[in-house]
């Protein structure tokens, strides 16, 4: 870990927080948050507005054109970024830049390659993820969702769930068994799915804050060409596996640093008096928020550790969020029973320890592949 | 009159019937959906408002602690609030001698709502068009006659219940101050339905963890599950436990009755707001939808939470028996 | 449930205060806290001086000797001990008073109960229980200690554990394997151990506290008579389980009620502010005090219920015990780091979580056999 | 110099070292039997109280970070506080340009404890023969020399470790304040020492959730288990990077020094008395024995608490950056 900020690192500090203060006022987080094409329209103007200032792709290798920032620039980036109140980074740009741009940098063909990187960076196309299934939602080496080998084409049947930004996307990273009768793990493929391609249905579901975020998406026959599966066929596992070492990297860096300036502004809000049992929970979540910052730094800057070492922050983040929204509506008193930002956050907070590996799963993860425990029988 | 716990084959019935008749007439799937103002006509016509009211006045004598577990009852299925605004408007219209108020409101011809304070105004719950108001101010329940104040329809955080901010009341008037039993009586029925919001969030996510499977075995078969559930359980015994001993108390007016009441209320909006937090939980993504009724609860326990009231609790003395005659 | 106090229970309440006025005083519980030969004589000299004014065995048959108490009788002589402060119920008469003796009504001989019921209820005779093992903690069906038959003896070799008062105790209430090569529940026999016999051997183990409540017993070929056993032979197992009916009726009772006081006294010492953090904690803290009580008033008073239903109140009080006595010490600040009631209490309450069942089986129990969850597969 | 976590091998080298002297001088099972005052000999030896005073003044020249990381080794050994005492004392001459004062104490000539005050006095932890104590006051450190103060020896809720009451000290002298950035320092130390602490009864408890088996089985087998443990390595990953970032930070004189300190100091005790209190739950009943190690983590938890002092943080501003030039 190195927190010596040099001499060069302060000026592009300065340099990101000159651009973000002349640039920002445009877009509305609001917007963004409430899904739909308009919020579409904010997000990727604002991603090419980021990337015609080389913005876009903060932590992506330069060949592909991305910025290559140093762990500690990252850092600085977001700090910045956070601190601007810029746009929330889980946008419907969130799964390309973080999630498909990086799978395709380390597993893509070269046409894959110089097909899709652009047009991530650049917010032209917009991507979204379909690997969770209705009877798979935590243990997702159990899918189903077939693809038949024919010809040069898959031919895809089956169901997605939980896919966000589903109803916003131009492509979809889709897992899928491509093995007849494989067991778990094996036999599955990582493919590059056309949204607009015939036999896709895509169902928004409505989440419990009122929004729909995320999607079921229905396969009828739909032909993919083999061309599209990215890396080894049968190998998706793997691949899907290569960009758990990134994700320490990616835009998630400013969901956690966000956590401090959500307490700050209950802290000023609130003004409670010292000695309070409010101020006392208010003084927690700070010293909490401030531990998640720490957390996030040593995650970025130090060599080593375990892929599995992002459940600590994960969950550290998820149980956090949950406890500081929380408390953010118990100082709102009765308005707690209006619709609004605040209470709009804490209803959506309820996915934190559920999307992405439910708490449990990561407790059990922590304890397994972290501290070496032994796993359950089987049943 | 007894307070017997050990049911009688009435109060069996009784019960029975009011399961049966929320069933076919407050089914959860009627908070899909826009919000509207919930009829309350079934829970007139099954005589829940005047439920534990004296037969003199036009009540059914039942006790308080039946009354209570009637509102479990409401509660499991998240009836509007204004079925709690209805019979403690009518015991303050007893309160201040106004029989005919009273009796207009149990049989719903004089429709009441449910009213919280906010920073800056009043919140108006459930009902729209009410003629009457019931406020929480200092420690006391009030009646207000609010059939001239303006409303504003207001976006909820619980979509299927309707909400209206009112600017301000009109000054209160001497005779609609509920006595000291009322205000505790609202504290044991808000809390009775905050049983049923636990209880409804225990079962829903008890029967879910039966039957989803993952990994090859349905959750509830997993340890982290099984405690999570096993915390619901907890949460449900403790509050009906003292749920039971202060509506006894409030009933009997027992020298403790405040004291059980205060304890109930800083134990009920917790226990439901947890246990719909698990039951949430448990469901996993589906339990994050719209789709699915886990959210339903907690929503419903924000709103009730809302109009428990607190006292400062220790400033109460303490009990050690129900009755202490220390000589 | 019935809370009504007919003025004959008041007057029963009446009666009870003023004996417990009278004839308290020349105890200290604080003695008998702390173990040893000096707390056996404290504890059952208070026993012979209840016995003998006609309250002890409340909760006993008369028939037996005991007081035949009704429900609401029980819970009025328990408010008034505990508001008395008379000595912990906890003492080395409880296994005696609350398990073995119970247990001897429901399936003693007459041989058995004419002999033991009376020093029992007298504190002639102090009893211990032998059921935990090492390698069985949690898992009593897992015991391996044996009693083989031989003609009309049991040749008991092995060991139990955590058996609380084993070196001052007269009797054993000894739960081993009497048929050879059986399983888990199966092939079990409850035996009367007297303590004095050949070939055991007490091991007091010192707890965190500092005080040996607890010890090893080790059997080197024990030579107990047949006629020793109670109930039938390998029938141990259900012999063991008919005290869980009648465990809601034990002295715990008076430990439950202890809390409210507890914390009252917390209350008065800490002069909290109001709004404090300190007051809403112990606001708090009353308020589960209180709903502990009415659990506990519940089951002595409702019918029905699963033997299981103890388990919430157990675990309830398990783990609120931990809670008062962490936040009595809180309070104490640094003079927390003497030794003392309060810091001596905070160290016990550690075991709440663990002797009897830990939480975790608690936890178990409630899910799998009052909620119904399907068992986890066994390895 | 240079804050890189990623250690040196001359960083690593040094905190072997510390290991196995730490492993032959310093076993737990030291403190079994009666207490008696903590022989600190070898860890003078190693330099341990000098480790990151500038060479100038006698030191080794290791960084603040370096210095903490030794102390979670010193944490996880129960280390009395009379070795958290001395290098906060030597500073404190330092900071009032006592020299020979400050070698004194490093080489171990002159004895230091750490003091702590009580509502009715205070008491002195560890070495009861010390001429020289340190104590928080008003949210600064004092070195006081208590050569001529009568102390008695107490019962100690920590059988290993012995405590002294005494009634009062003498009126403290003008050059005996420890500057901020010392007062920050013992903050940083007493928290390493309570990660030790933590991670002490994390390792013992995970290896004993390995080997213990329960229905045939390990019980880390187990999720309920898996669970507690899983929360302990997080308790411990919270408060290692706190600690890491609030050492880099007053090491540095950063500006943000006294919030990351603050903030450490709020986490670090619970997080200790957390993971001790899990440790024993999942040893069960010889987990509550003076027999096993668990119950020395909790009151050594306990005892590191006293020492670490707690400001008013919400009074500090808050950092966003390390460096902030809001231009």
């Amino acid at each position: 870990m190195n927190l010596d900020i040099e001499i060069d690192d302060n000026s592009f500090r300065l340099r990101a927080r000159a651009w973000l203060r002349a640039n920002l006022g445009v877009t509305s987080s609001d917007n963004i948050r409430h899904g739909g094409q308009t919020a579409r329209k904010t997000a990727t103007q604002w991603l090419a507005k980021c990337h015609a200032a080389g913005w876009s792709g903060v932590a992506w290798p330069r060949e592909f054109g991305g910025q290559g920032l140093s762990p500690a620039r990252l850092i600085i980036w977001y700090e910045e970024y956070t601190r601007a109140r810029a746009p929330s980074a889980l946008d419907c740009t969130f799964v390309g830049l973080n999630h498909a741009g990086p799978t395709l940098i380390a597993c893509g063909s070269d046409t894959q390659k110089s097909f899709h990187l652009p047009r991530i960076l650049s917010g032209k196309s917009i991507w979204c993820q379909g690997f969770s299934e209705p009877g798979s939602g935590s243990d997702l080496a159990s899918l189903k969702t077939t693809g038949k080998v024919e010809d040069d084409m898959l031919v895809v049947n089956g169901q997605k769930i939980w896919s966000t930004c589903a109803d916003l996307a131009d492509y979809q990273e889709l897992l899928i068994r491509t093995e007849p009768g494989s067991k778990r793990h094996r036999g599955l493929s990582w493919v590059i799915c056309d949204m607009t391609l015939p036999g896709i249905t895509v169902r928004p579901i409505e989440n419990m804050a009122g929004v729909s975020h995320f999607a079921e998406v229905f396969y009828d026959d739909v032909r993919i060409p083999l061309s599209n599966v990215v890396g080894a066929l049968h190998d998706g596992w793997n691949v899907a596996m290569t960009t758990l070492g990134f994700e320490r990297k990616t835009a998630a860096i400013a969901l956690q640093l966000e956590l401090s300036v959500t307490v700050e502004d209950l802290i000023t809000s609130a003004q409670a008096q010292p000695g309070t049992a409010l101020s006392e929970q208010l003084a927690d979540l700070r010293a909490e928020a401030a531990a998640l910052r720490a957390m996030t730094y040593r995650a970025v800057l130090r060599d080593g550790g375990t892929p599995f070492d992002g459940s600590l922050i994960r969950l550290t983040f998820a149980e956090l969020a949950q406890r500081i929204h929380r408390t953010a509506i118990d100082t709102l008193g009765a308005e707690a029973l209006l619709d609004g930002p605040m209470v709009h956050d804490y209803l959506e907070s309820y996915s934190e320890t559920i999307a992405g590996g439910t708490a449990e799963i990561q407790r059990n993860i922590i304890a397994e592949r972290i501290l070496g425990l032994p796993r359950e029988p089987r049943a | 009159m007894s307070f017997d716990l050990n049911q009688t084959e009435d109060q069996r019935q009784i019960h029975d019937a009011c399961r049966a008749m929320l069933a076919e007439h407050y089914p959860l799937s009627r908070l899909r959906g826009p919000a509207t103002a919930e009829s309350l006509a079934p829970l007139v016509a099954f005589g829940a408002f005047a439920f534990a009211l004296p037969e003199a006045h036009g009540g059914a004598g039942f006790t308080l602690l039946d009354e209570a577990l009637l509102h479990v009852q409401l509660g499991r299925h998240l009836i509007s609030p204004a079925a709690l605004a209805a019979p403690i408007a009518a015991r303050i219209a007893l309160d201040n001698g106004q029989l005919e108020q009273a009796v207009k409101i149990t049989e719903g011809q004089t429709s009441v709502s449910a009213m919280v304070k906010t920073k800056n105004g009043i919140l108006l719950l459930g009902n729209g068009a009410a003629v009457l108001g019931i406020i929480r101010q200092h420690d006391t329940m009030q009646l207000i006659d609010i059939s001239q104040v303006n409303r504003d329809r207001k976006a909820a955080m619980a979509q299927g219940q309707p909400i209206f901010a009112i600017a301000s009341l009109p000054a209160p008037k001497s005779n609609n101050v509920a006595k000291a039993q009322t205000s505790q009586t609202a504290q044991i029925l808000v809390s009775a339905q905050l049983l049923g919001v636990a209880e409804g969030a225990r079962d829903l996510a008890v029967e879910y963890a039966k039957i989803r499977e993952q990994f090859g075995r349905p959750i509830g078969s997993f340890q982290a599950i099984k405690h999570h559930c096993a915390n619901m359980a907890l949460g449900v015994e403790k509050l009906s436990a003292q749920l039971d001993m202060a509506a006894i108390a409030v009933g009997k007016q027992s020298e403790d009755a405040a004291f059980q009441t205060a304890a109930l209320a800083r134990i009920a909006p917790n226990v439901a707001l947890e246990n719909a937090r698990i039951c949430i939980q448990i469901h996993g993504g589906i339990g994050f939808s719209a789709e699915a009724d886990a959210h339903l609860f907690l929503k419903q326990a924000h709103v009730l939470r809302q109009l428990i009231g607190q006292t400062d609790f220790l400033a109460l003395p303490a009990p050690m028996a129900p009755t202490r005659e220390d000589t």
